[in-house]
This record gives C-alpha cells, structure tokens and sequence, in this order.
C-alpha cells in the first residue's frame, strides 16, 4: 500500500532494517543495518545483499522473517520494515 | 512456557511449575553440550537466537503439541550465550495423565525445537578453530554440506 | 543400576551419577501416583514387590536397554511401601550420546518394568475400599477382568 | 535328581516354603508358610493350594518362580525350595 503511495517512477526506495544472526553476521561484519534499496521483494533484497557482501547460503538454503513472522520470499517492502535472513538453524 | 535463558537455570521449579494431581508421567529432556560433535573435541559451545520470532515458534510447538497430544502441560527452556561441555543447552518437559502421551509430546517437543527455533551455534574446537554448525535446516542435505565451511 | 526405595528419594544425586562428557542427551521418566485410576478417586497406593527377583528382572531389562539402544547408562529406582497422590513411584534416567536411543531406551525400560517386574500395586479409594491393580499380566484381558474383584 | 534319591514309594515328600504376595497374601492371610507336600511339579502344587485355601486367581493367570528364578510350572519341587506365585503385575 505505502509503496503504491510513495511511487515516483518505475522503482521505489524503501528503508528497511536487515538483522544478522549467526554466519550471516559474521560475514556482514554488523549485527543489524538500515539498508535503502529498491528491492521490490524480499528475494530481490536477499540478492542485492548476497551479491554487495558475499554472503555464502544461497537462497534456498535461508528462510526469512519480516516484523518478526516467517514470510514468503515474494513478500514486498515496506518502509521500515525489519527484515531477518534465517541460515539454517541448530538449536538444542 | 517457553524461555530463553542467558544464564544456567535450575529445573526443579521448573518442574514444580507443571505439578498437578491429575499427572501420572512426567518426561524430561535435557540436551546437554557433549565433549565431540563429528570428530571433533568440542571445547565451548555459543547459542545465539532471533529472540521474538523463537519465542512465538516455540509457543506455537507448544500448543501443537497439547493440541495433537492431550497432555497436561509442557515447557521448554533453552539457553542462549556461551556453554561449557557438560552445560545443559535445553529441557524440556511434559506431563500428562498417562505415560505414552507424554513421550510422544516430548519428543515432538524437542525436534520441532530443534529444525524450526531460528538458533545457531557456533562450535570452538580444541586448538582454537570454529564453526557455526548448521546441518538442521529444511533445505536439501548437499546444500547442508554447502554450508559447513570445515567439512 | 536398579533398586526399590523404601522411601522417598531425591532425583539429582541419581543424574549425577550418570553425568558423562559424552552425554549429549539425558531422558528422565517419572511415575506419579494419580489422583483417580478407572475413575475412581485414590486416595493411597501401596506397592509391594518381590524384592529378590525384582532386583535381577530389572538389572535384566537395563542390560538389555544398553545392548538394543547403544545407550551410555541408565538407572531406575521404584517404590515400595505406602505412597501418597502426587508422590513418585518409579524414576528411570538414561544418557546417551544422542537423543534418539535416550527416547528409545527410557520407553523400553518403563514398559518392561511395569510387564515384568514382580510389583502389586493396591489402591485405597474415598469411601476406604481398596483393590489389587494388576492388568497388566501376560494373561488375557478376559482372565484380567476376572481377577479384578469390585470391577 | 534329589526326588529319584528320595523316592520310597510312588509319592515323594518334600517340604518347600511358599511365599504369597498382593492377592495371595491377603487370601491366604499369610506372607509365606512351609508346606509338605507330595506335589511333584509347581502346577500340581499350586493346584492343590488353590483348592485348599479357594485362590480365586487360576494358574494361566501367573507366573511362577522357583529360588528366585522365574521358571516353567512343570518343574519339580526338591525339599527345602523356595516357591513363590507370581500373580499380575503392576509395576510402575
């Protein structure tokens, strides 16, 4: 709904907070970051990401939370959502 | 119930927590660091978890499991942060009238835990190495392998 | 390691005997006296065994937990004399290296206990009747019934 | 081997003391008793007890054992044995 709103083009600028756990962290170095893109997607965010730091999972190795629910990948954006990339877990 | 807990906790009030008349079983689980994990001699052991989402997933195993069960009560506490070997990682435990319920839940209870709580842990091997240790997940076991920088 | 109890006892010096750097798992089954049995309300329960021959079935059964299930130790410990609801009856522990035979192991010893080991249980019911529980005999359900007196 | 030796006609006395639990006990108002007998397996003896004492519970619903052992009732009964019916269990 805000993306429709907030178009001005053919792309729109969201800023999302993305939190890293685990492999993931260590490889981005940080623990959360606000990140502007034009992803229109959580799976297209995923990419950018992957490509700009060198993530190691791929995506289908990853499940992904938004505003702390499990989601689809094909989920949009919204600004200010907060976005997790899950690695594969380990518990117990 | 469901917690995480930063610190080491005690069990009995815990287990004092479920107590009712009714109970006729109780099952406890407790899943404890062991010394070795693939070959390799285990020296400390960090948990970390995505804390919100772990909570609502782990109520929700819960629930499934009295739904699915008819059990009287359940909890499952897991600990986050660095471990010792022999340092208890998770308990889990069940009551229900009847002996063969409470196994069953417990046993969901504990592998749900394990392959949907969004946890890590990264293993300190002797000699200083370590490794985020993360074979649990749904996607395909050769992605697994992908995933395993030291296997 | 099995015995009977002729009073209460605590759990924790028990685990601690089984504690073990290459336990990753450790399973604790605990039989409660329930406050209703077939829908009658009980009010005490008096277990009485046949101590010598009970003592080499149940050493017999952990034996055979430990050979099937590959298992790190197990103990249990039952009850005898006059127990109150909500009193413990029979603790069976187990550790393994790995959750799966821990679950197995726990299952089989409990299940055992209650087939083979020579133990009489008689519950005291409101109103002060008290009946020997005893279905759970190689014998059939019909030959059961019958040795039930008041059902 | 110690009923042959100690045969002196066609019955064989022996005397063997029989412990009663749960049931038993209370039917037999006894915790154990010696008895002589000239029964020459478990199953005749728990026969003839049965009889005189009016045991309400029938022999398939037992198991029986003999010095501590759980053994088949057509075992033979030596003097000074000690005899215990097992009736059904409920452990745990």
């Amino acid at each position: 709904m805000e993306i429709a709103e907030n178009r001005d083009a053919e792309k729109v600028n969201v800023t999302v907070t993305v939190r890293y756990f685990a492999i993931l962290k260590d490889q981005r170095g940080l623990t959360s970051e606000k990140v502007s893109t034009e992803a229109a997607t959580l799976s297209a965010l995923y990419n950018d990401l992957a490509a700009a730091h060198g993530f190691s999972l791929k995506q289908n190795q990853l499940r992904v939370a938004l505003n702390d629910k499990f989601v689809d990948w094909q989920e949009p954006l919204a600004e200010g959502a907060q976005v997790v990339f899950i690695p594969p877990v380990a518990g117990g | 119930m469901f917690k995480f807990a930063a610190e080491k906790f005690e069990i009995d009030p815990l287990k004092k927590s479920l107590e009712d008349d009714r109970a006729g079983a109780v099952v406890c689980f407790e899943g404890i660091v062991r010394n070795r994990n693939e070959g390799k001699a285990v020296v400390t052991l960090e948990y970390e978890a995505y804390e919100t989402l772990g909570q609502t997933e782990a109520e929700n195993i819960l629930d499934e499991a009295h739904t699915r069960f008819g059990i009287l009560d359940a909890l499952c506490v897991h600990r986050v942060g660095e471990l010792k070997v022999g340092e208890m990682a998770v308990f889990v435990a069940v009551t229900s009238a009847h002996r063969h319920e409470a196994y069953l839940a417990s046993r969901y209870i504990i592998d749900e835990i394990k392959t949907r709580l969004p946890i890590w842990k990264k293993e300190t091997y002797e000699g200083g190495s370590s490794d985020w240790v993360n074979c649990q997940h749904l996607s395909s076991a050769s992605a697994c392998e992908a995933s395993h920088g030291s296997k």
